[in-house]
């Protein structure tokens, strides 16, 4: 059973590496949002995993449902084609370099780190029986109101800004 | 009572029920699908006077199996300058997440198999109506790609049309859903069935008429259904997003739009008319309500004209929008109060 | 009791915000007119009930504090307000004329361009003269002095358009300031020295109960006392800074009559009198007034003698005048000062108003001929007494006050200033004479005046001439009230030696100020029973002189008309120095301003071009060419800027990960 | 067994595409989606935490990652909108005004 669930892990992760690396490298940019699409598929799945249904149906609301829809949108309308990538070559390379040399220092500061405990109350029993939803709008509402009441002006304030900006005539 | 099947008292078990369960819903909504196309034509006929389908087979019965054969067995033509990739899975992405937003439905009670309680659902999701709402935000991809993928202009307008209702109306569907899950307290379809659950009067269509006439609305917008059918508008777009596309993938589209009025009328079913409750068993209960959502759909398609962009644009954000969201202040009210 | 103190400064100030700020939209003239006088007689009707209070109260100095200002250190300042019997005058006087004046103007700006900005200003001036007289401590009144000075200037430039008003007003203020700067270090002085002596405090009641600390006669009060008075003159057009008052008769003529006759250009001989007691301990500062204001009371009448334009002789007329208040200040004789400032605001607002009246009249006419001609200049009257009789007879009573005759109001003050420049302490022959001769020339020039304006025959143009009006009511009646004041007011002052022959009438000016100037009451010798018939002497003198001026005057523009050309074509260049003010204007722009530009042009080609711009330009070449260096590492490729982030990110986790 | 270092090196790999694809493209709209996708490995680690903790802050913290994405997307993609109206081009390489 651990064996299963350790393959389908691997499995997701590899279509999530997959996927990211084509967000990278597409040079249709179409092509790149679909493939970050299917990254952010991948994540949800591992929310739930991770006993976050919530946040899975978050993840694809919000990020497949909303913010890439958007940028979808923008990008038929600007219909940019595919783009040059090789002109700096030496860049790409360097950036390459640099992206890998960090890669490879978190995952040694990972290994070097010890895990703790757990810490909280909640395991996924509690998940089970209190139910996620819950839980997540009891923290939400009580710990962390102020932040929350914050994000809706800061959620206002963009859709103003954004209908400032992109209108042609202010 | 019987112990609930799951997974740890009898894997096997569970799991053939498990398959049993998707397969007959699978089978059950695609023959659902099949004769919709047949019934559409017919009862659309009958509206205007005609008779509709009557040759193949008894009363054109076999009408639908024919037009499948058809065109799956038509040449696939992919145009020259598409974008392949996505040619490919746009039909793909607009089938999928219709089907699957039927696997958190629940069609009836439970029932005993072996010995053990088997709920009539095939998953029970703590966040159901997230994960309805998920699913239909992932139907406008299918749309986009295959209207920027065919390169041709009409297509493409389709498909931004498309984009730009789709997410429209999606606010607003959302919304009118949350007044319910304000009364039921939970996010969970079985749990919302369960809510009503007791007398007809508990069906939330007569504690929430403002939020069921707006869900239905909105829902027929969101699947471009007549007379929000605008990505597909004939007449100015040549069939729009799938102007470019023949056989099999077509009839994929074609398959797609009947899935999701099943899926809409089974959602609405389930969140305004107590989903399996009444005379018969469950599942006979919930055809019954999704045939009467089907009929209306295509009565509706027989009897109002299609409504202008601009129409459809200031509907979904001055009319229904604040309406939702009313319906949403004026429920907080009345629970609080 | 006295605690709505307040009020009287607030009307008018209320009357400014409305018509300042809404005057734009109300747009009837009526409607702005009624608003700036309601404001102005709300705050006369407040005065009166508050001085017949005081007439009554045995107890004569009230101050009410109305809120607190600032305290810093030792100072402590308050918006306090000060009514005793002088405050009290000065309001009455204040509040009363401009109530006439608002009204007047009502009539006389009719179809002004910015009527509106004309009636706020005015509300503007009546708040902060108001401020300026009722202030209880030195701070306040310099509120007042320094917005008095504003509306000034602001009125003086009201026709913006003008260089020649514009200018004035620029003159006035730059004028002005030299004499604030003055008082304002005075005041400094003041504040430190009586610190030094344990006494931090600015409030007039205060001071004067202090200033006994200070050393009688010494340096330090000569000095300050000095500084107060060169304030004064630049307030009251003294020399040396009278020289803006003449230009600012470019201002509208009520407020020539409110601001350049009545009010403000007295705030000087107010401050003197609100600190007399720090005054009489400066016996040099006291002689410098006297001959400063003697001189001047001299030198304007003679320019006035040969001036064309009506409001100009009025104007060195009024600089004359107040020489006479600064001359009986100097003496001592302060009550006499004040009686006499207040005589002068009638009958100088009354003459203002009157030429005003004229002025209207001929500028009607001149309009209504579509000629161009100046409605200011006498050379083109004459013969308007049939015009406009109502005008002619205030005017002809007003020009009898401030000739001295008889019963009329100057007759009193002038003569009490004449008969104490000689018999005070402080008093001096010299001085004696300087305002007899003056008051000869006065009497001459102002009836010159009425001669050219109002008798002979008529010369203005013919197509103009029977077109002149008599001007409405709105304007003459101010007029009549005016004139009935400066026809009785000096009864209020009458002197003791006249006051005993009918029936002990009382001074009662001098009776209700006495309180203010008790300490320097002892400057006063009058031995009662010799003194009487050498008073008689000098009054009789003076009302002959005043007779022997309007003789003169008679003789030259009645009987003779070609006698002035004669004594003009004698004396050529007595007439030209006289007619052009004694060059006093270029030699001061000789002398002051342009050194003063010349040395700012210096300066600025020295210190500005090569030293500040230097220092600034340096500083700019340091950075720019540190820019030119540290640019190249800036390729504006947003990826070059990424990925020197993504490198200190690097060279951070690999701080951690090898610690 | 999946463990959380699983999860953390997993966020790792894909941070890291992330800062390649910022570092390379040219596409701001492809940029821009490469910082979703390193946002994204950060919400991975935040929820595998929360998860291993057994505390709810960290799909706290992710709940707000994605209403602060959100409004970046609006606003950047308004942006963008804006750019290419003056520009007729949204390549990063070309907002070079800073450049000597």
């Amino acid at each position: 059973m651990e064996y299963l669930q350790l393959f389908f892990f691997y499995l997701v992760a590899l279509v999530a590496i997959v996927a990211g690396f084509c967000v990278i490298s597409c040079k249709n940019p179409i092509n790149s949002a679909i493939s970050l699409v299917m990254t952010f598929f991948c994540l949800a799945i591992f929310y739930v995993m991770l006993h976050a249904p919530f946040m899975a149906a978050i993840q694809i609301m919000v990020y497949a449902g909303a913010i890439m829809v958007l940028i979808i949108f923008v990008m038929m309308l600007l219909n940019q084609g595919a783009e040059v990538i090789a002109r700096y070559r030496h860049a790409v390379i360097g950036a390459f370099v640099a992206a890998a040399l960090m890669m490879v220092q978190i995952i040694v500061l990972i290994k070097q780190g010890a895990v703790s405990a757990t810490v909280g109350p909640i395991s996924s029993d509690v998940i089970e029986t209190v139910g996620h939803t819950e839980l997540i709008g009891q923290a939400l509402f009580t710990d962390f109101l102020l932040p929350f009441e914050i994000a809706s002006i800061l959620l206002l304030v963009a859709i103003v800004g954004a209908v400032v900006l992109a209108k042609r005539e202010v | 009572m019987p112990e609930m099947l799951s997974l740890s008292n009898d894997p096997i078990l569970f799991l053939s029920v498990m398959v049993a369960k998707i397969l007959v819903v699978f089978i059950v909504v695609v023959l659902i699908v099949a004769y919709a196309t047949y019934a559409e034509r017919k009862i659309i006929g009958r509206m205007q006077t005609r008779l509709g389908p009557t040759m193949t087979g008894p009363l054109g019965l076999l009408q639908p199996i024919a037009d499948g054969l058809k065109l799956f067995f038509k040449e696939d033509i992919i145009p020259a300058q598409s974008s392949k990739f996505a040619f490919i899975l746009a039909p793909m992405m607009i089938l999928v997440p219709a089907f699957i937003t039927v696997a958190v439905i629940p069609f009836g009670d439970f029932i005993t198999v072996g010995g053990y309680l088997v709920p009539l659902h095939i998953t029970d999701l703590n966040v159901g109506i997230l994960y309805i709402l998920a699913m239909a935000g992932l139907g406008v991809y299918g749309i986009v790609l295959a209207g920027w993928a065919s390169n041709n202009k009409y297509s493409l307008i389709g498909g931004i049309r498309s984009a730009a209702q789709m997410v429209s109306y999606e606010l607003a569907a959302g919304l009118s859903m949350i007044a319910v899950f304000m009364l039921s307290e939970t996010l969970s379809l079985r749990g919302i069935v369960d809510a009503q659950a007791g007398s007809v009067l508990n069906w939330y269509i007569f504690s929430q008429p403002l939020a069921f006439c707006l869900f239905v609305i909105t829902s027929l917008a969101e699947i471009n259904r007549t007379p929000f059918d605008l990505p597909e508008a004939e007449t100015e777009l040549v069939s729009g997003f799938c102007t470019e596309y023949s056989s099999m993938k077509y009839a994929l589209f074609f398959m797609a739009e009947y899935a999701n009025m099943i899926v809409v009328s089974a959602i609405t079913a389930t969140l305004f008319l107590g989903g399996p409750a009444g005379p018969f068993a469950g599942p006979i209960n919930l055809l019954l309500k999704i045939f009467f959502f089907m009929f209306l759909f295509i009565w509706i398609r027989a009897t109002f004209p299609r409504v202008r962009y601009d129409q459809l644009m200031f509907m979904g954000w001055k009319v229904f929008l604040p309406l939702a969201l009313l319906n949403i202040v004026i429920t907080g009210a009345v629970i609080v109060f | 009791m006295y605690d709505k103190l307040w009020l009287i400064p607030l009307f008018p100030f209320v009357g400014f915000l409305i018509n300042g700020l809404l005057g734009k939209k109300i747009k009837n003239e009526k409607v702005i007119g009624a608003i700036g006088t309601l404001a102005i007689f709300s705050s006369f009707v407040v005065s009166c009930k508050y001085f017949l209070q005081l007439l009554e109260d045995s107890n004569k100095v009230h101050e009410v504090v109305v809120t607190s200002w600032m305290s810093v250190g030792q100072l402590q300042v308050d918006w306090g307000l000060l009514l005793d019997p002088l405050s009290a005058l000065m309001i009455m006087n204040v509040t009363g004329l401009a109530t006439l004046i608002t009204f007047y103007s009502i009539g006389y700006m009719h179809g002004e361009e910015g009527y509106f900005r004309f009636f706020s200003y005015l509300n503007l001036f009546s708040f902060a003269m108001l401020m300026l007289v009722l202030g209880s401590n030195a701070l306040v009144m310099f509120v007042g002095w320094e917005g008095v000075g504003l509306c000034s200037y602001l009125l003086i430039g009201y026709y913006y358009e003008k260089k020649s008003a514009s200018d004035a007003g620029k003159k006035a203020f730059v004028v002005n300031r030299v004499g604030d700067f003055g008082f304002l270090l005075g005041l400094f002085l003041l504040f430190w020295s009586l610190g030094q002596k344990g006494v931090w405090t600015i409030r007039f009641t205060e001071i004067a109960a202090n200033a006994h600390l200070l050393e009688n006669g010494g340096l330090i009060v000569t000095i300050i006392t000095l500084c107060f008075f060169l304030g004064a003159t630049g307030k009251s057009a003294q020399i040396p800074l009278y020289t803006w008052l003449p230009d600012a008769m470019e201002g509208p003529t009520p407020v020539s009559a409110l601001i350049h006759a009545a009010t403000m250009v007295t705030a000087g001989v107010y401050m003197i009198a609100r600190m007399n007691g720090l005054f009489a301990m400066a016996p040099d500062t006291m002689m410098v007034i006297a001959i400063v204001g003697g001189a001047t009371a001299l030198f304007a009448a003679t320019i006035g003698l040969a001036q064309n334009d009506i409001k100009r002789v009025l104007a060195y007329s009024t600089v004359s005048q107040l020489g006479y208040m600064f001359l009986a200040m100097g003496v001592g004789a302060f009550t006499a000062g004040i009686f006499h400032l207040l005589t002068h605001a009638f009958f100088k607002a009354c003459l203002f108003l009157g030429s005003g009246s004229v002025i209207h009249g001929m500028h009607h006419a001149y309009h209504h001929a579509h000629l161009d001609d100046d409605p200011q200049d006498m050379r083109n009257m004459g013969g308007l007494r049939k015009k406009m009789p109502i005008t002619f007879y205030t005017f002809l009573f007003s020009t009898l006050a401030i000739s001295g005759i008889p019963f009329f109001s100057a007759f009193f003050s002038k003569d009490e200033i004449l008969w104490w420049s000689l018999s005070s302490t402080r008093g001096h022959w010299a001085l004696w004479l300087m305002g007899a001769l003056a008051a000869l020339m006065t009497a001459f020039y102002m009836f010159r005046l009425v001669f050219m304006t109002f008798f002979g025959e008529q010369k203005t143009d013919a197509r103009a001439k029977d077109h002149i009006p008599e001007s409405p009511l709105v304007i003459t009646l101010p007029l009549m009230i005016l004139a009935a004041l400066a026809t009785f007011g000096g009864l209020m002052g009458v002197p003791h030696v006249l006051g005993q022959y009918i029936g002990h009438f009382p001074n009662a000016i001098e009776n209700f100020l006495a309180p203010i100037f008790e300490h320097t009451q002892h400057l006063h010798h009058i031995e009662a029973h010799g003194a009487a018939a050498t008073e008689f002497t000098f009054m009789g003198i003076s009302v002959g002189i005043a007779v022997v001026g309007i003789g003169l005057a008679w003789l030259m523009y009645c009987k003779k008309p070609q006698l002035p050309g004669l004594i003009v074509a004698k004396f050529p260049a007595l007439h030209r120095a006289i007619y052009n003010k004694w060059y006093i204007d270029e030699f001061y722009d000789a002398m002051v301003v342009n050194p003063t530009k010349k040395l700012g042009t210096t300066l600025w080609l020295i210190f500005d071009v090569r030293l500040v711009d230097g220092l600034v330009n340096g500083v700019a070449w340091v950075v720019k060419g540190s820019g030119r260096a540290l640019r190249y590492t800036q390729t504006g490729y947003t990826h070059n800027y990424a990925m020197s982030m993504v490198a200190g990110v690097v060279a951070i986790i690999a701080i951690y990960v090898f610690n | 067994m999946i463990t959380i270092t699983h999860y953390m090196v997993l966020s790792a790999i894909l941070f890291s595409m992330g800062t390649v694809g910022v570092l390379t493209r040219r596409n701001a709209i492809v940029v821009f989606m490469c910082v979703e996708l390193m946002l994204n490995s950060v919400n991975l680690t935040f929820i595998a935490l929360s998860s291993h903790l057994g505390n709810m802050d960290g799909q706290i913290f992710v709940f707000f990652i994605m209403t602060v994405a959100a409004a970046e997307a609006a606003v950047g993609l308004a942006l963008m909108i804006a750019y290419f109206r003056n520009r007729e081009s949204i390549d990063v390489e070309e907002f070079s005004l800073l450049k000597w």
